[in-house]
């Protein structure tokens, strides 16, 4: 796929076809593309929109239920409100300098420049390329689509160090790793210039970008921070598995948006992605949920909300080019994976990841991003063609992970000291028994 | 005067309360408790966190009723909330000095 | 319309026109259909993505939060639980047999046969025929359209008998009944080979198939399984009204997939269906608000939420081909029926469907056929020309109600008879008061 | 954009541009627009219909949990079913008279006369036409769409006297105050031949019409009806804050159906409203948050949330023509303006508004509707040239707010006194301490 | 000292604590619970299922104090607590041996 | 008996329940109760509006224990449950005449 980007003088011919094939990623910012003039398809428009509006719906209320059910009463409205303030800043830095340093035009394999500070030169006229030559979106739909990833992106991290972190730091904490390692790594995976979009590594929908990346920033986070007052002693349950659920529910539905959208375009190809995302995730659910049945005779729904979020996170990098009987098996595997490691390995090595998101998403988008090497070959049901070689595509693929775990790790590090120094990171032990709610918002979120 | 406090199980309530207006039990008072004791409670499990649920739910009844009232009240309330399970619960009795009804004033007795 | 389908010939005149038609329904899988080269509209791939995601959404949170608001907070995370693995179990039974067993390209009047088991042959390109001659959609987003419907109908019979039966013995009832009913049925309904849709029947998307069908065997099992422990004497008022009228709003939301998605097209066809979509339901949530009213003085949100989804039933099958005036009757007809059902029928009878499955689906599906066959006529503001006969139809629809409410009540009263042997049905009276969360799945619904 | 309405001899030639420029917005009914065969492209069809699902997604659940969660817990589902119940009575009405009311074709700068009642005329072929000319719409999808504007306005109102008024009486109002201000103003502001659209009136999504409409009736009801029993001494905080914010997060997701649905077409114009949809909304939320911090050190939930609120209302009339960072600074503006207005103005003058509708939707709208005329301007990153006037505009915008506020204020007085010469406004005091929820409802939200 | 209980309507409790603070009362217990007695509960009606809810909702407060108060807590709480309609309330007197101030270990009188 | 009334931080409860039940009681009601005191609430703004809170959540123990045990009770919670800062809580003993198991009929204190 990353080839036919390059070839366009075979544009004209491959419209037809194209249109119906799945396209490599959410690359493609230069405001014109192919020799005849470039096609705007209000179908791809239509569905570009509408997979904008998912992914915000994911993060807010999504992400923030999924969260907020997780935590006890007294802190849900400060997991909501981390959600949405983090999400809200995300997108003005977005248009202030995001978009420009991810896909700004520049050709640093480590950043896209300034050339786009506050969407300099965008107007309603101007489009973006797809992965089909010769088709374009407007830029605005495409920058809306890219902003709602860097707004999900950072939440994902709050999970980690809950129920503990003073609000204004974990604002500080997030403008900073958002400046220096979503934006940067954002354009290193899917700008045409950038570093492991020219290594060749595939990242549909954002499994480095967004799951390793946010991962691995959150573990850093649970080290730095420290475990939560009474943890291991305290009933920490999920105040309300119900929002819990509706939360995950909402993060399955708005997944379309965010992995089908990442196709750019309404064809076939989005169709790969979309069966893709239903049936990984479905199996993932099955899979956690049958694991424990085995393990300790009884299902959980959290089990299955679990599930389903390792299966969302693990099929995000691959459904653009596995089959979707590789995509069940992928569910599978996850599962297995992720759950071994939040109940056994976390209890051994005793940190205090209160939400998983170690557990979940960077493990799970790690599972993710090496099968996407194995299931995208031919024989096992992926797209890639003969030429294809696993084993190749798999140092490829590692060296994508261990180049965000490494780059997001040592950012986030550097932000949690710089936080700490300026505002100190955790609450007070009495204010952490109380809640954030009250400390932290003044507000309570239930009055039965 | 003697106040009545029962701890009893939850679906026994209705019933309870039945018994109880039939002898001329005029009022109570009723909580949603968490009752520790012999019943043993649970465990919860959450992403391999285990926490154990030492309490389990009961409904705590108060009742006050005149001297002459209070052995029936008890007796009733024995009979009615037992299943002959664990966990079926406790009756105390305690002295009550002094009554009055808000509304009217009325004491003692006559409050009840 | 369905003749239409079978006039190839006349296509490509007929293609205006077509487009801004209202068509039958489901069917049409076959790769290739027209004799130019297929057209698929990425405007139409848009919109079958969106319904895809929307029916999913309707399913979790949508129908888990309109059934679990209703039941005891004891029991929440059961129907939870029970409506998520029940989806997740379907989807992945829908892609190994199911999707071939409806659509697999056999020419039985029963099943589609084994030709497309585990997705054989299916790839980014292959691409299934809407109603429009000569236009197409990928194969893969009708294979997910398709899922979604086979995913949310067994999870509709939950509810008859929520409170009471082992997950297990769900699972275990649900992959028999969907199986040996609802595939078979879906094939006989919208397949072009399938037998009800040969004899005519109209079933826009879905009356037969998923409410009928499901409502059905709800009822055979709430007859097989008896009534709850203390039901008629404990309180069993729902534990969140605020939840169940969610769900509700989330099923109306989401309909628009279910229903207008059904049409394959975006077209005049689906804004036909879009428009009845809104107004019957509108008319059926105050007709039974206003029933209330009348007969005891206060209109209830669950007397609303119940009309809104009688409503929303009634006009499944009948939103391709009857007019906005028609359905706003439609819709005050269901209410009335049902709300007598569900008041007077059900407690004369003495049955205890917990959530008035039978009442409202398999009722109001019947409403809903039966009046397609008479509102589908031209002089009631149907799209039919003169040439229709109400009666010639009625005899049709009737036909397809009978046979749709013996295949799957035979099937379902089976599939109960085995369940109860391999596992049993239900649990311990004592389980069955502490709640099922607890005793099944070892959580509690809210910590609060 | 207005003028280019008017020229379709330049039609043919226009139409490449204008598939990517914004347009005014939701006017154009009259079935058959340029000369050449009119176009209906699919894509903007399905988006038309996400847009319509989305609305509605606003009204139920979305306005009706931001609101219902504000209240105490005793009269939740009363906000729940009044939501409900005037969306659905309104979309009957709707297709009743209110269509033509509207948008019947008729020429009066008033209304649209009663040429399409009972869309006398409308079938599955008739197309609306869009802002490009030569593009069409199917007429049953423009009317589902301008439906779901018509029934979440009134919705709108109840926040203002929350908690107190008799069921029946909120619906008597709602029916007589929609007839005889909303239809009206609806044909004003966005048919052609509406006073407002010909004085040239810039509205894009409908400040004026929804929600300066809306908030003036609220505020005249506030003043009529009194305020609540216990007000100032009782505790009246938000009973769940969860649902407050669940519902505001729907609402920002929706409202990209309601802003850039407007724009009747899915190209760079509907871009262009999308993104200003994100970020004004975004910078509200932050501006509302950032003032809180300042003036008493803890940011809240529900300032968030309200901010949110406030810049959704501001950019809605302003969406089409103004530009990204016009649009930031706008939802800077909104926030300050009616946090100032809902904390020292409010308290001042001493009225019960329960949930701020005056303070939030028509400030709000009134911010909005001036603002457009100011950052329209191309010097500001609007979309009009140099023959722009920020002054004459002004002006434009300055007669359309007042004009609104009048004829609602004016109908929504009488529409009062009405109702309580027939029902009585408010419930009696002992009532209002049980709650409306078992008083009118005879249920309870919660039995936990 | 006395252990005054009293189940009053909610929207009372502001109103009652404050008198109470004005006449030197420095702690309670607040418990919501379900009160049963003459004020009659009312019927939900769940698609067509009836459910008659006895219970009417009551703040029960509970407030140790020094014999010599006793007298004007009881008098105050009957007339804050009042409206006059059915269902105001009732207050009960009870006889408390001994007191524990946790934070200091003080006793009895020493320890309100 | 000894009826032991004690009102306690929230977060102290398994701490007491485990010392308590080190100490031979064998059962207690618990409720969650908004206590009234020295430990000021705290006050939520909504838009403005202000609402001062001045209740704040304590846990309350019922333990019923014979004669000779109270004041170990007594001594056990004071010690447990002290953190030194204001919002303690406070232990009430009354005396109980009567007591009876419900599942088994027993009596006084064969029924704790
Ligand atoms: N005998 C009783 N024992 C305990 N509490 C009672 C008793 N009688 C009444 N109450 C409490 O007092 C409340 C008010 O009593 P009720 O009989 O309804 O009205 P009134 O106070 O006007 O006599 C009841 O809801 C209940 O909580
Ligand atoms: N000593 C006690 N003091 C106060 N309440 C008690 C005491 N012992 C038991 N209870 C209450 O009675 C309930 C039932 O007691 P338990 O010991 O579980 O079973 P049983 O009633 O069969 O003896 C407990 O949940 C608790 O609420
Ligand atoms: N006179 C009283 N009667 C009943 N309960 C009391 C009384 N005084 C205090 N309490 C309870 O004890 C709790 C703690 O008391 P407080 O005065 O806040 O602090 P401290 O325990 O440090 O003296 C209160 O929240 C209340 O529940």
């Amino acid at each position: 796929m990353d080839r036919m980007l390059k070839t366009t003088g075979l544009a004209a011919l491959m419209l037809a076809v194209a249109a119906a094939l799945p396209a490599f990623a959410q690359d493609a910012t230069t405001t014109a593309a192919a020799v005849a003039a470039p096609v705007m398809d209000k179908g791809d428009v239509s569905w570009m929109m509408t997979s904008s509006a998912l992914v915000l719906f994911m993060t807010i209320p999504g992400l923030a239920l999924f969260y907020g059910g997780l935590v006890r009463a007294k802190n849900m409205l400060s997991i909501l409100m981390q959600t949405t303030i983090i999400a809200c800043m995300v997108m003005v830095m977005w248009v202030a300098f995001g978009y420009s340093m991810s896909f700004g035009g520049g050709t640093s394999p480590y950043w896209g420049g300034l050339g786009k500070i506050f969407l300099k030169g965008v107007n309603a006229s101007s489009m973006s390329a797809t992965f089909s030559p010769g088709y374009v979106i407007p830029e605005y739909v495409f920058i809306c689509f890219q902003m709602t990833f860097a707004a999900i992106t950072p939440g994902l991290i709050i999970g980690a160090w809950a129920e503990r972190v003073k609000f204004k730091s974990v604002l500080l904490f997030m403008a900073i790793w958002t400046t220096f390692s979503y934006f940067p790594i954002a354009h290193m995976v899917w700008d045409a210039s950038g570093l492991l979009f020219k290594l060749g590594a595939i990242d549909f929908a954002g499994g480095t970008v967004v799951h390793i990346n946010a991962g691995i920033a959150a573990f850093v986070g649970c080290l730095v921070i420290g475990k939560r007052v009474g943890y291991g002693k305290e009933n920490m349950a999920p105040h309300s598995m119900v929002m819990a659920m509706i939360g995950a529910s909402m993060l399955w539905f708005g997944w379309f948006g965010f992995n089908v959208g990442s196709n750019l375009e309404a064809n076939g190809g989005a169709g790969l992605a979309m069966i893709n995302t239903f049936v990984a995730t479905a199996a993932a659910a099955l899979t956690w949920s049958g694991v424990e049945a085995l393990q300790r005779g009884k299902a959980s729904m959290l089990g299955a909300a679990s599930g389903m979020v390792a299966g969302l996170v693990a099929i995000t990098p691959a459904c653009g080019t596995i089959g979707p009987m590789g995509a069940i098996l992928l569910g599978f595997i996850v599962s297995v994976v992720c759950y071994f490691f939040v109940t056994v390995v976390k209890n051994a090595m005793k940190y205090d990841d209160s939400l998983d998101v170690f557990g979940v998403h960077c493990v799970g988008g790690i599972v993710g991003a090496m099968a996407t090497g194995v299931f995208s070959a031919g024989w096992l049901g992926g797209v890639k063609d003969d030429t294809y070689s696993i084993a190749a595509q798999s140092l490829i693929q590692f060296e994508a992970v261990a180049l965000t775990l490494v780059w997001s790790g040592v950012v986030a590090f550097v932000a949690y000291k710089i936080t700490d120094v300026v505002f100190g990171l955790r609450v007070e032990a009495d204010v952490e028994r109380e809640g954030l709610d009250q400390a932290s918002h003044g507000e309570t979120a239930y009055h039965m | 005067m003697k106040l009545i406090v029962a701890a009893i199980k939850p679906f026994k309530l209705e019933e309870v309360r039945e018994a109880l207006t039939a002898i001329g039990v005029r009022g109570m008072m009723v909580t949603e408790i968490k009752g520790f004791g012999l019943q043993s409670g649970h465990t919860e499990i959450y992403r391999g966190a285990e926490y154990a649920v030492n309490f389990v739910p009961k409904m705590r009844l108060e009742i006050v009723v005149s001297d002459g009232l209070a052995d029936q009240v008890v007796d009733t309330i024995t009979k009615t909330a037992r299943t002959g399970k664990i966990g079926d619960g406790k009756i105390f009795v305690i002295d009550v000095s002094h009554a009055v009804r808000v509304r009217t004033g009325e004491t003692n007795d006559d409050a009840l």
